[in-house]
């Protein structure tokens, strides 16, 4: 049952051109790192596939945002929060496999600890330097808070802007309190400085490659999982919920279990990118929590496409890559006009996203040929936008 | 006019010419040294020299200056060169001339002196603030002056300042009798506030046990009182900050709560307002300086025609291809705001510009014991003026309504002859007029610079959403809620905290009241 | 081929974002002293390219960005960074790929590192002798002190020494009131009236700010609003120099101080030639300088000396040839580049003046020497720094160690 | 008058009209009948401008409106009573009514009285928002709505859809009020045959997008019709 | 002793109402709701027994789709009882698990999902479980398209089935509504203004169907339309002002004074 779910969730051709592409592209990656000279054309170096693995937790967080917004209609504006704590748990990790190679050569404490004059570990740091516990933790965590704050947002029938405001204040929240040296999470320099990862040098080029594919193969089993969510009548569920949730309720559904199973497995997914994030880019800290990171991510989902999952991750990618190009260079300084331009236009041009913009277009000229061979039916138009989108 | 008034009080009060000549005094300024400077500015006060109170006068304010060779000029307030040595008019200050430095203990040597000569100044206010400082420095010498002060007094509110700083010194004298010291501790308990305790703290030191006793006393009972006083202060701080919020979020409250634009430039129309005011200060500065307090109510208008302007080409430009889809709104307009900063960024530095306040808006007032700062009372008042302003605009005229029914059904609106396209329009560039003139007033109390948006945007759209999206008087409620909780908490939590507690409380109130303060409700929501 | 033409250093600060409201200026000196050698016929016969990045006050940006210019742009050296948490993010891209950061900012200091040079100020250099001033008769004799800063490590960990400081001088507990505020607060009409609260006790106060960025600015116009008059509470800030002034009307702000190791009123020829510079660079004679810059010319000439004397830019050679390079400062002095990674520099106390700028009011006599560890710290009194002898950025002299 | 003249109407690549025809003069009473989805709103949506026709011409008073935004048709008297109401359901029932004064010159801008006398519910509840109202009681705030603008052509979806006999029995009348006024050309989608046929002075079937039966009152068998609308 | 007799005829009262609740599906006693101060369901009482089709008419805002959103859980009566099977206090519940008692409705203006198909609409209203379990890995996921197609051409919109619900035209969406309904197949059908946007021909066609589901189920059916009722033949209760103002049947409902005065007019 559950492999032919699968089968028929993956089976499309839109899947199909996704994972394929994402192999490919990650086993070209990886093997040119290895095998092929650094002079070379196809040569890619360490630091790009560094920067690839950032992209790739980061398409993974867009997937995990197009879920709950793009299918359920849940304008999360705190993802970024669920991203952050996953991070944090990997960074409590790291921190812990610093031991003695500290400055302070403090066996237990982190640095940062030792010059604030803490004396013993806090409770909550507890258990981080086991790896099995610290991965618990990256999905848990999240998950955890996304339940807390889920069962009563959901519950209490929070919705469209209102939800999206009290995850915007979440997130805002806890970055305030992540600021807060007191908090024991190392105030605003957060943590950083990180030595191995069971036991490999987190810098080193084998570990790097191993972290940059693991990535790939997170983005890979979230893109599966949500689409068997969303292919399943689940899914059909959460869109019904998303275009009339008052209408689903009257048909016997329960809203909020609905909302709160999605939610939930959003937010670990987030936390698990968060968590590969960390390592491949040396820091975290609460700036991760920042409103703007939250919307960004769902700008990245907006660019894609809303609704596709590829689009988002392919989103994601876009404006990423667009940021380090544009960051660079002459153009540094006018980097903002370009990616806002980019924002505008895509809205002007493409309103359903790149992916969203170009499945409609397969599926107009699909409908053509349908058209011309056999007549009735009138084949529909995109359907209304407005009123779905009101919830929001 | 007032060096003249100095000048004659100095050559009244100054003893006779004495020791050092005015020379060897002046050529202590050459050594750039402030102890000299000290020395020297005690022994021009000693001189009895007629131009030792412009002397100081200048020194005080940056106008004098020494030449490599000795010589000592000074200029008055309005520019005119004098030598110091014979105090006759030159043509102009030799160039090369050093300016004199003076430093914080200087000055306050030299306000302590000047307070006790200001005491009796012709313009009230001076000798009132004379009298404060006179008090708050509490140096026992100036009893004399203080009482000579006193016994002239005219004006009732300024001789009882006069008896309280009397009160102050005699109290710091060891050898008061302890009647005078008995009423001068009830005169300062009147006075109530904390100069007073911190005169009467000065008293319990080494006084005697009743003395001491009746101090500590009348100190606690001050105290007591501030307590009160501090709270109201809070919750007036409160307002205030509710008020900023408040003009913050109003604009936003017609872009986003009435039209339903998911308008993340918000922020950027404020900071093009916060611009405005820069450059029509810039230009008074260049050509009207004398009309400096005006600026602002150039500001205004333009402001809000320069943002209104931004705002309807953002409309006719992109938002109107998006309506009826709100969160492609997000995707836009978080571009435009992208694109504005980084304009103003190019256009004016990234670095802060200034922005003056004019007059009417510097500085505070008491009330009841309360401190009230001029600048945050006009902003209070003018936030109360926008809005009620506005809300006569929507609920009372025609293109209010006009507004409202094309925002809540435009393809019906079209149908009764509304011109859809030019209410939306208009619509927008009043939310962001709107929000270009909070940028006037925010402009006095924050940074001027391409990131001031940014810092406002958040706590807009929770103002917005707090109190009810599409309902006025729930934005303004909002803001005074929030503003008030935000500073009732944070005497007891300190800033990070309250505004932590403050966000984890607004996110259980919205579980409470899931569509805001001012939730419209039935059917006609759903609809 | 053309990559052997030139010798590239990076530029990393801010363009956008929060930060570059502070970090655009440095980019742009760093432009003018590239600008300048080149006309002075470069480095070891070639050119200098300045390679230009933004990492957007975006901290794992700078990590990135870090990689980017020393991987793929091969830069020689780097200048950048404001905030710690920045120095912080790039750190172990430095010691990954073997390169050189000069950082430019005051900052809080329990650090030494091999690849970074740190041209701000350490506390010693900054905040102790402000304190020191302020406690002096000609500094008003203060008595009671307000910790007022931004809640983040540099401002944490300066009031942390203070208050070490402090206590062991002898001020009681109660005199010290500390106070930390968001980022960008804006709102701060409570804390500056719990601060004239706190000053009318009767003993001379004062306030020590290491408030950052945005911060100020509302900061000090509700200062000047209540009337804070620095003969009355005298505010010493840490974080604001001229540029950040040019933000705020200064007229109720006199006298009021900065401590910093360098103002643009200083009066030396080395300074006038800089600013007459500054302002030609930037085709705008208004345009203020400040201490940060000051570092990266300190910094980028020091730098220029070691691959000079290195014959190479090879960052190993540089980093062993700069220790001891002495260049002049801006304000008379010859800073030297000490075995820790920090400098010596002057430390000045200004008052501020009606137009914006800085009246030096106090200085020390002889350049202070910057210290990695502070010796006011628990953990790190015993740290010591040496990248010469001991070749260790943290020697512990009591256990004879060098940490991780 | 009004007269469409062979129009086509596509939703996307779906075509909802074909080369329909109608007209409309003042003083009579045009009904279009037609089952359910066979284009009937589609047609008057054509005619108020809330949807472009890709074919034909309409005319106005014999100038053509085709190209003209719904503002301008309705300022050109033209108001529709829509299907499914379309109240602005945050305003007043005041507010709502007053809406229709846009097309107005100023000194005209008051409710008629005879729409509180057709509808004396709407009196008690000015004050109520309009989306509160229930099904019947919004139906006839559109109606009233559109009087308002005191139109020269008045379009009708389906008016009496949702109300009480009653009622109905008294929008007949005031349909046939406004018609005996003859300055006004009314066109009435209507499903309850009946109703319709009681105030037709002219009619249309529609089926599938197409005219299949139209003519005068005169000709119009309401055996033939009744087929056409059989399912 | 007046008192007991109070007591007791209070109890007798109450104990005769419990057992006709008792044999009713549906009953509400006494049930109140005011917006803003107006009334719009007062003190209103109806027993509906099971297998019983009842019609109810009235004025424009006499309280009839009010008294379907007390009972769907929609709004929360003021007061008043509100009884499921005799059992189950629909006051206490939300919309979802009256839904999942059996409880379903068609609305006035028809609510479908815009974004699916047509062929989805059904799907999600199909009977079966409704959890999330069975919507991921369950039973939701094995519903044959047969099972969905038999409601598509009972309701004339199998053409359609693969177009989004919201290109349909008002009439077809009343009529997939009705499909979901169907699909439903609850014990309790609240049916508001069913053929309203119907010809005469698909108003007989909707009477003939009700009157088959009503062999099997229990039905309220909210309708202006006269002759529909008529052709319905059931019992009729006439509202007014949010109470009872008229019930009984057709002929008799429809000859009360009362009734042609503020509903049916001359
Ligand atoms: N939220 C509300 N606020 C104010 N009045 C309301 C609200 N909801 C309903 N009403 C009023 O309650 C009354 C009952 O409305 P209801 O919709 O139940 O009538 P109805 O019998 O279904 O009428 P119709 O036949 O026109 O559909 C109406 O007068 C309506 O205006
Ligand atoms: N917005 C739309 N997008 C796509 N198709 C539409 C749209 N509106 C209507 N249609 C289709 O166009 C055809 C005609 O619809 P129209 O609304 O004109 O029918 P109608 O005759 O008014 O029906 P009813 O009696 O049900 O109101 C129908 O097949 C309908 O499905
Ligand atoms: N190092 C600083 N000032 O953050
Ligand atoms: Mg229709
Ligand atoms: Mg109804």
């Amino acid at each position: 049952m559950i492999t032919r779910m699968i089968v028929s969730a993956l089976g499309d051709r839109g899947s199909l051109v996704f994972l394929g592409l994402l192999g490919v592209a990650a086993l070209f990656v990886a093997l040119s790192n290895l095998l092929l000279p650094p002079g070379s054309a196809l040569h890619v170096p360490i630091h790009i596939v560094a920067l690839l693995g950032k992209y790739v937790c980061y398409a993974t967080l867009a997937v995990a945002l197009d879920l709950v917004w793009g299918y359920c209609g849940i304008l999360s504006l705190g993802h970024g929060a669920f991203f952050a704590l996953g991070g944090y748990a990997m960074g409590m990790y790291l921190m812990r496999q610093v031991g003695t190679r500290g400055v302070y050569a403090d066996p237990v404490l982190p640095d940062f600890m030792v010059f604030l004059n803490w004396k013993e570990l806090p409770w909550f740091w507890h258990g981080f330097d086991s790896f099995p516990f610290s991965m618990l933790m990256v999905a848990l965590v999240p998950g955890l808070l996304a339940f807390v704050f889920g069962w009563f947002a959901f519950r209490s029938r929070v919705t469209g802007v209102y939800l999206s405001i009290i995850t915007q204040a979440m997130t805002y929240a806890l970055m305030l309190a992540f600021f807060r040296n007191d908090m024991g999470f190392g105030g605003n320099n957060g943590l950083t400085d990180f030595k191995d990862i069971v036991g490999f040098n987190v810098q080193a080029q084998p570990t790097r490659i191993a972290l940059f594919l693991i990535s790939v193969a997170v983005l890979a089993l979230t893109y599966a999982v949500a689409r068997v969510l969303v292919t399943s009548t689940f899914g059909k569920v959460l869109v019904a919920i998303r275009d009339a949730e008052s209408r689903a309720r009257f048909l016997g559904y329960r809203v909020e279990s609905y909302k709160l199973v999605v939610f939930v497995v959003s937010a670990c997914m987030a936390g698990v990118a968060g968590a590969l994030y960390v390592p491949q880019v040396g820091i975290i800290n609460p700036g991760e929590f920042a409103p703007a990171n939250s919307i960004e991510a769902v700008i990245w989902v907006a660019v894609g496409g809303r609704g596709t999952l590829t689009g988002a991750a392919l989103g994601a990618v876009v404006v990423n890559a667009m940021k380090t190009t544009f960051t660079s260079g002459l153009l540094a300084p006018y980097w903002l006009f370009m990616l806002g331009g980019l924002f505008v236009l895509v809205t002007l041009a493409l309103p359903k996203g790149i992916v969203g913009t170009l499945q409609g277009w397969f599926a107009k000229r699909g409908e053509a040929k349908r058209v011309e061979t056999s007549e009735p039916s009138p084949p529909p138009e995109a359907p209304a936008a407005g009123k779905a989108e009101s919830a929001s | 006019m007032r060096v003249f008034a100095v000048l004659a009080l100095f050559a009244a009060l100054a003893l006779p010419a004495a020791a050092a000549s005015l020379q060897e005094t002046l050529a202590r300024f050459a050594a750039n040294d402030f102890s000299e400077t000290a020395k020297a500015i005690d022994e021009i006060a000693e001189s009895g020299a007629p131009q030792a109170a412009s002397l100081i006068d200048a020194l005080l304010n940056r106008r004098l200056a020494v030449t490599p060779d000795g010589g000592v000029f000074f200029t008055d307030a309005q520019g005119r060169a004098f030598d110091a040595l014979t105090g006759s008019p030159v043509a102009a200050v030799p160039k090369g001339a050093q300016l004199v430095r003076t430093n914080n203990k200087l000055r306050g040597q030299i306000e302590n002196s000047l307070g006790t000569l200001r005491l009796q100044a012709p313009d009230p206010a001076k000798r009132r603030e004379a009298a404060e400082i006179v008090l708050r420095a509490r140096d026992v010498s100036a009893l004399p002056a203080v009482r000579t002060a006193l016994s002239r007094e005219q004006d009732p509110v300024i001789a009882k300042v006069l008896r309280e700083t009397e009160a102050a010194l005699v109290l710091s004298r060891p050898d008061a009798t302890t009647e005078q010291k008995t009423l001068a501790i009830s005169i300062l308990r009147a006075r109530s506030d904390q100069d007073a305790i911190a005169a009467l703290r000065a008293a319990t030191a080494g006084a005697p046990f009743a003395i001491a006793q009746e101090a500590r006393r009348a100190i606690v009972a001050i105290e007591k009182r501030l307590e009160v006083q501090a709270a109201m202060q809070n919750v007036w701080y409160g307002l205030s900050l509710g008020s900023v919020l408040l003009l913050a979020a109003i604009g936003l409250a017609i872009t986003f709560g009435v039209m339903g634009v998911i308008n993340m430039a918000h922020g950027e129309m404020v900071m093009l307002g916060a611009y405005t005011t820069f450059v029509v200060q810039e230009v008074f500065r260049a050509y009207a300086p004398g009309a400096f307090d005006f600026s602002l109510l150039v500001a205004l208008p333009l402001a809000f025609l320069v943002a209104g302007l931004v705002g309807i080409a953002i409309e006719r430009g992109i938002i109107r291809f998006l309506y009826g889809r709100p969160l492609e709104t997000l995707l836009a307009t978080w571009g435009v705001s992208l694109i504005l900063q980084q304009a103003v960024r190019t256009a004016f530095g990234p670095t802060n510009r200034e922005v003056g306040n004019p007059s009417f808006m510097s500085g505070a007032f008491d009330l009841w014991g309360l401190q009230i700062t001029y600048g945050r009372l006009w902003i209070v008042v003018f936030t109360l003026v926008v809005f009620a302003g506005l809300l006569l605009l929507l609920k009372a005229t025609s293109f209010g309504l006009r507004m409202r029914a094309v925002t809540q059904n435009r393809r019906m609106a079209a149908s009764m002859g509304i011109p859809t396209a030019r209410v939306d329009a208009l619509t927008f560039g009043l939310g962001s007029g709107i929000a270009g003139i909070a940028g006037v007033a925010l402009s006095q109390i924050d940074n001027v610079s391409p990131n001031l948006g940014q810092s406002y945007i958040i706590d807009s759209f929770m103002v917005v959403v707090f109190g009810g999206v599409g309902s006025l008087w729930g934005t303004f409620v909002s803001a005074f809620a929030l503003g008030i909780a935000n500073k009732l908490m944070e005497p007891v939590a300190g800033a990070v905290l309250a505004k932590i507690v403050i966000l984890v409380l607004l996110i259980l109130f919205i579980q409470k009241r899931p569509r805001g303060l001012f939730a419209l409700k039935g059917r006609a929501v759903e609809s | 081929a053309r990559a052997e033409d030139t010798i590239k250093v990076g530029i990393l600060h801010s363009l956008s974002g929060t930060m570059a409201i502070s970090e655009t200026t440095l980019k742009d000196v760093m432009l003018m002293l590239i600008e300048e050698q080149n006309k002075k016929g470069g480095l070891l016969g070639k050119k200098i390219e300045a390679v230009v990045v933004d990492p957007a006050s975006n901290w794992p940006l700078f990590a990135e960005k870090a990689r980017e210019l020393i991987a793929q742009n091969k830069v020689a050296a780097v200048f950048g960074c404001w905030t710690s948490v920045s120095r912080k993010s790039v750190l172990p891209v430095f010691k990954e790929l073997n390169s050189i950061l000069f950082y430019p900012v005051q900052y809080e200091g329990e650090e030494s590192e091999r690849n970074v040079f740190y041209t701000g100020a350490a506390p010693n250099q900054q905040a102790i002798p402000a304190v020191d001033y302020l406690m002096s008769e000609e500094g008003g004799g203060v008595k009671r002190w307000v910790l007022a800063g931004t809640d983040y490590v540099y401002p944490r960990t300066t009031n942390k020494i203070l208050e070490a400081y402090l206590l062991a001088k002898g001020v009681a507990k109660e005199d010290i009131m500390i106070n930390y505020t968001p980022f960008g607060h804006s709102d701060w009409q409570t804390i500056v009236a719990d601060i004239v609260k706190f000053g009318s006790a009767g003993k001379k106060t004062a306030v020590v700010s290491t408030i950052n960025g945005d911060a100020n600015v509302p900061f000090y116009k509700e200062l000047a609003n209540k009337g804070v008059k620095a003969t009355d509470i005298p505010v010493v800030a840490f974080s604001v120099g001229e540029e950040e002034l040019a933000g705020v009307d200064t007229k109720n702000l006199l006298g009021h101080l900065a401590a910093w190791n360098y103002f643009q009123s200083v009066d030396t020829p080395e300074n006038k030639e800089f600013i007459a510079k500054w302002h030609e660079f930037t085709k705008n004679p208004k345009r203020v300088t400040n201490d940060p810059m000051e570092a990266h010319v300190i910094g980028f000439n020091m730098w220029v000396k070691a691959v000079e004397k290195a014959g190479t830019t090879d960052p190993d050679k540089v980093i062993d040839a700069i220790i001891g390079v002495e260049v002049p400062n801006l304000t008379g002095g010859t800073s030297k580049m000490l075995p820790n990674h920090h400098i010596t520099k002057p430390v000045m106390i200004g008052e501020i003046r009606e137009d914006g700028q800085f009246d030096v009011v106090w200085q020390t006599k002889d350049l202070v020497p910057g210290d990695a560890w502070s010796d006011f710290l628990d953990g790190s009194k015993d740290l010591e720094a040496d990248w010469v002898e001991k070749k260790c950025g943290n020697f512990n002299t009591k256990t004879g160690k060098c940490g991780g | 008058m009004l007269s469409v003249e062979d129009i086509d109407l596509h939703y996307g690549a779906a075509q909802a009209l074909r080369g329909v025809s109608l007209i409309a003069e003042p003083g009579q009473v045009t009904c279009v009948l037609g089952r359910n989805g066979v284009g009937k709103t589609s047609l008057l949506r054509a005619i108020v401008g809330q949807h472009p026709i890709s074919r034909g011409r309409i005319k106005w008073n014999g100038e053509e409106i085709q190209r003209l935004s719904a503002q301008q048709r309705a300022k050109a008297g033209i108001a529709l009573v829509p299907q499914g109401r379309e109240i602005f359901p945050l305003l007043t029932v005041k507010e709502n009514l007053e809406t229709g004064f846009a097309v107005l010159p100023r000194r005209e801008r008051e409710i008629p009285g005879e729409v509180f006398d057709l509808f004396p519910v709407l009196d008690g509840m000015l004050r109520r928002r309009g989306g509160d109202l229930s099904g019947g009681q919004q139906q006839q705030l559109a109606i009233a709505r559109a009087m308002v603008m005191r139109p020269k052509l008045l379009v009708l979806d389906e008016p009496t859809e949702g109300i009480q006999p009653s009622i109905i029995k008294d929008i007949g009348r005031a349909i046939a009020y406004l018609r005996s006024k003859g300055d006004m050309a009314i066109v009435l989608v209507e499903q309850y045959f009946e109703f319709a046929r009681d105030l037709a002075d002219r009619f249309a079937v529609l089926d599938r997008g197409q005219v299949v039966l139209s003519g005068t009152r005169a000709g119009m068998v309401e055996e033939d019709v009744r087929r056409k609308l059989a399912i | 002793m007046t008192d007991a007799l109070l007591d007791d005829a209070a109890q007798k009262e109450a104990a005769a109402r419990k057992a006709s609740a008792k044999g009713s599906v549906l009953y509400l006693d006494g049930v109140s709701v005011s917006f803003d101060g107006f009334r719009a369901l007062n003190e209103l009482s109806l027993v509906l027994a099971p297998g019983e089709m009842r019609a109810i008419i009235g004025p424009n805002g006499a309280g009839k789709t009010t008294m379907m959103d007390v009972i769907t859980g929609k709004t929360r009566p003021d007061e008043g009882e509100v009884l499921f099977d005799g059992t189950h206090d629909l006051t206490m519940l939300d919309e979802a698990e009256i839904a999942n008692l059996g409880i379903g409705r068609k609305f006035q203006k028809p609510t479908v999902f815009e974004f699916h198909t047509v062929a989805d609409n059904i799907r999600l209203a199909l009977k079966g479980p409704r959890t999330t379990r069975s919507a991921l890995f369950g039973a939701r996921n094995r519903i044959p398209d047969d099972a969905i197609d038999e409601v598509l051409s009972r309701v004339r919109l199998i053409e359609h089935r693969a177009r989004p619900a919201g290109d349909l035209s008002h009439g077809q969406k009343q009529w997939l509504e009705i499909g979901m309904l169907l699909a439903q197949d609850p014990k309790l059908l609240l049916v508001d203004e069913p053929v309203a946007g119907m010809t005469d021909a698909e108003t007989e066609d909707t009477a003939e169907l009700l009157r088959e589901i009503a062999t099997r189920h229990s039905v309220v059916v909210v309708e202006h339309d006269m002759s529909f009722v008529r052709a319905l033949g059931v019992k009729v209760t006439c509202l007014h002002e949010g109470s009872v103002l008229a019930e009984g049947r057709i002929d008799v409902v429809s000859a009360d004074e009362r009734v042609i005065e503020v509903y049916l007019g001359r």
